[in-house]
Order: C-alpha cells, then sequence, then structure tokens
C-alpha cells in the first residue's frame, strides 16, 4: 500500500511537471496572444491540480493535506477566472489575433 | 535578480509595476528558502498584492509613459560604481554565509530561542518576539503606520459629492455586463478569504502569521470587493469615519495594553501583570496585541486604497486624464 | 573561499540598481520603485543574514534542534509593512503633484518652479 | 521526484519572465504574472516538502490569493482606462 501511494505520487508529480513544461513552452513559443493564453490556461490549472494530488498522496499528515486541498479548491476556482477575465479583457480591447500586430506602444498610441 | 536590471529599462510604467510584482514574488521566495516563513507571508500579501496595487492606481491616474529622461545618465553610473565597490570591499570582512560562528547568532538570538518556550509559551519565536520581548518597537512601528495613514488622508481625502457622475455609472454598468463570472466568484471567494485573515490572526502564535499579515489579507479582500462592484457600494459597506475610528481603536488597544500591564506594578508591555499565571498573562497579551495589529493595519490600508480610488474618481480630476 | 560572500554582492547589485534609478530617472513613480527595490535589497540582506546552514525556520517543534536566528526576520516583518505604508505617502504625494503641475517628471517641474520665480 | 518537480517549474518560471520582458501586448505580460504566481504557489509548496517541514502551506494559500487580486486589479486599472476612452470618443 505503501509502496503504490509512492509510485502514484511521483506518477502524478511527474505528469504535473510535465504540463508545466508544455505550459512554459507555449508561453514563449506562440506567435499571438490568444494561443499564449490557451496554451497556458489550459495546462496551468491541470499542471497544478496533478501536481497538489501527487503532494496530497506523498504525506501522510492530515492537516497538511487539509491545506493542500483548500489550495486545490482554490486553484480550480481562481485560475479558470483569471483567464476568462483576462480573455475577456483582451477581447473588449478588441486585441487582433493576427501575429503580434500591435505592440505595445501602438496599442496605447491608437487608444489616446 | 534580472528582473530589475530590466526595470531599469522599460520606459512603460505599467510593465515596470508587473515586473515589481514577479521580482517581489521572486523575493519572497528566497525568503521561503532562507527559512524566514514570516517574512514570505509578509512580503507575499503587501510588497505583490497591495503595494502593486497602489501602484496601479496612482499610475492610471498620472499616465503611464515616462519620459527619457535629460540627464547624463554617464555621471549617475559613475557614483553607482564607486559606491557599489566600496560597498563590495566592506563585505570582504563580513561572515560567510550560513555559518553559524557569525556575530549575529552570538548575542540575544541564542536566548530568544532557547528561553522562549518557558517564559512565553509560543511556538513561533517571531512572534514572541515582536509581540512580548520588542513590543515597544512593535508599537512604534504601528503608530508609524497610522501617521501614515493618517498622512495619506491629509493629501489625498476628498470632500464626498453625494451627486455620482454619470460617467460613473455608464461605466458600472458596462463593468457589470463584462465581468459577471468575475463577480461571482468572487461573491463566492470573499467569506473565506476573510476567514482565512482572521485564521491567519490567531493562528500566528504557532505557525507564520500574526496581525500584520491578518491585516493586509483582511484588507485585500476588501479591496477585491472594491474593485469588482465600485467604489459607491463599497463605501456603502464600509463607512470612512468608522475605519478612520478603527485605525485610532487598533492603536489605543496597543497602548492601552501596556498601560494596564504598567498600572499593575510590572513594566510596560510586561504581560505576566495581566494574569495569575504568567504564561496564560504572556498568551492573552501577545493575543491583544496581535489584535490591536490587525485592526490598525486592515483599516489603514483600507483608508489609504480608498482615498487614492476616491481621488481617482474624482471628477475635476477628468480634464487631466488626456495627456 | 570569497564565494561565500555571493549573497552579500547580489545585495549590492540590487541595491545599487535601486540607487541608479532613484538618481538616473525623472519620473517620480519610477524613483519610488526604484526606492522600493532598494528597500526589498536591504531585507535580503537582513534575511540572508539569518540563515544558518542546516537549519529550520524558527518555529519550535519536537526532534528539531538548530533554528534560524529570528531576531532578523522580526526587524524585517515590521520593515516592510512599514515600507507599504511610506510607499503610499509618496504615492500619495506624487498624485498630489501631478494635481499641481500636470506632470510627474522632474525636469518639468523644475522648469515651471523656474517659471514662477 | 519533488526535487525533479521544483526543478521543472524553476525553468517555466524563468520561460514566464522571459515573456513579461518581450511580451509585446500588456496583456501578454499580465499573462505571464498570472501564471508566474500560479507556479511560485506550486514553489512554495514544493519547497516545504523539500525542506522537510510541510506545514507551511499557510504562505502558499496567501500566494493564491494575492495572485488573484493583483490580475483583477491590473484589468481594472488598465481596462477602465482604456473603456473611458473608447466611450469619450463615441461621443
Amino acid at each position: 500500500m505503501d509502496i503504490l501511494m509512492q509510485v502514484s505520487s511521483g506518477f502524478f508529480l511527474l505528469i504535473g511537471s510535465f504540463l508545466c513544461l508544455t505550459g512554459g513552452l507555449g508561453i514563449l513559443r506562440f506567435p499571438d496572444f490568444y494561443t499564449r493564453m490557451h496554451a497556458v490556461g489550459v495546462t496551468d490549472t491541470l499542471a497544478t491540480a496533478m501536481i497538489l494530488i501527487g503532494l496530497i498522496l506523498y504525506n501522510p499528515d492530515f492537516m497538511v493535506d487539509v491545506k493542500l486541498m483548500v489550495i486545490l479548491l482554490m486553484t480550480i476556482f481562481i485560475s479558470p477566472t483569471a483567464s476568462h477575465a483576462l480573455a475577456n479583457a483582451a477581447r473588449y480591447d478588441e486585441l487582433s489575433i493576427q501575429k503580434d500586430s500591435k505592440s505595445d506602444s501602438e496599442l496605447t498610441s491608437s487608444n489616446l | 535578480m534580472v528582473v530589475a536590471f530590466a526595470i531599469v529599462r522599460m520606459k512603460d510604467l505599467l510593465a515596470v509595476v508587473m515586473l515589481l510584482g514577479i521580482y517581489s514574488l521572486l523575493s519572497a521566495s528566497f525568503f521561503v528558502a532562507m527559512d524566514a516563513v514570516d517574512v514570505a507571508f509578509t512580503e507575499a500579501s503587501v510588497g505583490a498584492g497591495i503595494s502593486t496595487l497602489l501602484m496601479l492606481v496612482v499610475i492610471s491616474m498620472t499616465g503611464r509613459s515616462e519620459q527619457p529622461s535629460r540627464h547624463k545618465p554617464l555621471l549617475a553610473l559613475a557614483v553607482v560604481t564607486v559606491t557599489g565597490s566600496l560597498l563590495i570591499y566592506a563585505t570582504l570582512d563580513m561572515p560567510y554565509f550560513g555559518s553559524a560562528e557569525a556575530p549575529i547568532h552570538q548575542h540575544v538570538a541564542p536566548r530568544y530561542i532557547n528561553a522562549s518556550m518557558q517564559e512565553i509559551g509560543v511556538p513561533n519565536i517571531v512572534t514572541s518576539v515582536l509581540a512580548s520581548y520588542r513590543a515597544f518597537d512593535t508599537f512604534g512601528e504601528v503608530v508609524v503606520i497610522f501617521t501614515a495613514g493618517m498622512g495619506v488622508l491629509a493629501l489625498l481625502s476628498v470632500v464626498r459629492r453625494s451627486d455620482s457622475t454619470l460617467n460613473n455609472d455608464i461605466f458600472d454598468h458596462s463593468m457589470h455586463e463584462q465581468h459577471l463570472i468575475l463577480r461571482i466568484v468572487t461573491k463566492m471567494m470573499i467569506p473565506y478569504i476573510l476567514l482565512f485573515a482572521f485564521y491567519v490572526q490567531f493562528h500566528g502564535d504557532f505557525g507564520p502569521g500574526g496581525g500584520f499579515q491578518a491585516g493586509v489579507i483582511f484588507a485585500a479582500a476588501i479591496f477585491l470587493y472594491t474593485m469588482l462592484f465600485g467604489m459607491s457600494t463599497a463605501r456603502r459597506v464600509i463607512n470612512q469615519s468608522f475605519i478612520q475610528m478603527l485605525a485610532a481603536t487598533g492603536v489605543l488597544l496597543y497602548g492601552s495594553v501596556g498601560v494596564v500591564s504598567l498600572l499593575n506594578g510590572k513594566e510596560f508591555f510586561d504581560y505576566s501583570a495581566l494574569s495569575a499565571d504568567p504564561i496564560a498573562g504572556q498568551h492573552l497579551g501577545i493575543l491583544l496585541i496581535e489584535l490591536g495589529v490587525g485592526i490598525t493595519v486592515a483599516s489603514v490600508m483600507i483608508i489609504i486604497f480608498f482615498n487614492f480610488v476616491g481621488r481617482r474618481n474624482n471628477p475635476l480630476r477628468k480634464e487631466n486624464q488626456g495627456f | 573561499m570569497l564565494l561565500g560572500l555571493y549573497n552579500y554582492w547580489v545585495v549590492v547589485v540590487l541595491m545599487m540598481v535601486g540607487l541608479y534609478i532613484v538618481i538616473a530617472h525623472g519620473n517620480l513613480v519610477k524613483k519610488i520603485v526604484g526606492l522600493s527595490i532598494f528597500q526589498t535589497s536591504v531585507f535580503i540582506f537582513y534575511i540572508s543574514m539569518a540563515k544558518i546552514d542546516g537549519a529550520t525556520a524558527p518555529i519550535l517543534a519536537d526532534g528539531i534542534e538548530k533554528y534560524s536566528n529570528p531576531l532578523p526576520h522580526v526587524l524585517i516583518l515590521t520593515a516592510i509593512v512599514v515600507g507599504i505604508a511610506t510607499t503610499a505617502l509618496g504615492l500619495a504625494l506624487t498624485v498630489r503633484i501631478k494635481e499641481a503641475y500636470g506632470s510627474i517628471e522632474e525636469d518639468e517641474i523644475q522648469k515651471q518652479d523656474n517659471l514662477d520665480c | 521526484m519533488l526535487i525533479a518537480a521544483t526543478l521543472a517549474i524553476l525553468v517555466v518560471m524563468m520561460m514566464a519572465i522571459i515573456r513579461a520582458f518581450v511580451g509585446p501586448t500588456t496583456y501578454d505580460r499580465v499573462l505571464a504574472v498570472n501564471m508566474f504566481g500560479t507556479k511560485t504557489v506550486l514553489l512554495i509548496s514544493l519547497l516545504g516538502f523539500v525542506m522537510g517541514r510541510p506545514e507551511f502551506l499557510d504562505i502558499a494559500i496567501v500566494y493564491a490569493l494575492i495572485n488573484f487580486i493583483s490580475v483583477i486589479g491590473v484589468l481594472r486599472y488598465s481596462n477602465r482606462f482604456v473603456i473611458k476612452h473608447s466611450e469619450q470618443s463615441k461621443k
């Protein structure tokens, strides 16, 4: 039973780290804001959940598990909401989908 | 550390502030790695949260682009280089990183670590030093925070206008459409944030936490509410004069604990006078003092934020905004 | 052996970056950012002095003998909160300056002052 | 395994910082900051386990909260700016 816990926690941690790395790669390499948003928003929540589940399995202490659960719940609530708000704001700002079409300075000058 | 260099180069102040947020998060993680959990707690809530928010509000008032400076940066660079190299020369005599023989670890610290459990009965040494051994220092700091809050109040307080401007109403409406999901999630989160603030407040004896952090978290919950539901709604929930009174109450509570122990024949802030059992007295004293700190910090932060935002919404400022 | 001092060098570099921003930039908000970088470097200095190799956080628990030094933690804890209060005060002054002069650039403020005289 | 995960998160944090530097628009930067915050939460909880004192997860909770609040703050104050001006131009 103990070894099963160890192996499964290692497995979850591995998946989590992999997802993290994917998200990081995505934020660096994707061509425009919305795809980057997509890369981060999708992987972030799952990666966090995976790593936290891995830690919960790794750890026998009850109190720590409860705190980890709280963090997990918060991430599940907060992370998609923040992504949504961000995407929404970008859409209202009429940020275009083409490849980095507006640089920062153009954006400000066009709005002022 | 690289972040700091980038901050120098950035002209866009908004980006600068965001980088400052990252920098603050980084330094907080550094504090965790250096075993300073309490400090990391504070830095996370204060540096990353509140100060970023305040800077954002100010930038939205003053405009976000920086003009290229006409000074000669070479002179500044020279001054900086000279000072830096002198400082590095001075560090050559310093004890090595992480060594246990450094002079700083020889004098009062062992006493705090060894005697704290018997004398105070609180597992978190940082809390016991903060609230008991060095209660007088902390009192001074609380007064400084209070004074700063009053200073901001004096500089920025606006005469309240009962007629909220038309522009704001339109804006509030558009916000409502746009941020439906945000509002619902926030409504769900805020009670838990407040609950968590209380947990931090009263759990400070046993784990990282205490009045300073709890106050900031509490204030952060209020900020969140203000940002999403508008200033006027938040004013309806928390009255300005009420919060000003609270700030003063916090300082008074702190001071009166000291005075009570003085009246009971012990020294200022010697809590063993508060109860027959010295340990229980210490517990009570720390609890009261942390409460005072928490109330002061929370209400001063709220005062500062309300005044910044209130100044921002002031209709007089509108013509200045098209810079 | 000199490498054992690297934490101080990081602090010095950060401090100098902050100082450079304060000296060389005209924008008042930028100056406040510089000050807060300077401030954080002092925090890092204190905290890194408190660290002892192999020690853990100063919260007493069974079976742990070495703790890091709690005293600098206390000092910095209060300093951070005081720091935000003073930063807020500085920002408030900035806002007032912006309202009075219409600008937060040092040069323009001085120019306007010279015109007034 | 814990250490491997920590290293992975550190690498991702570096990536997020780079994006925050170059990110052509403000929203890219906000995105990077948001991601950085989430990764810091993970890093703190992992660090607690690596250092053998996992009781300090409160800090991670605070990070999660503060991260949310600051993202909302950035959006609110940068966004409002934009909306106001576009409304004025419509009139």
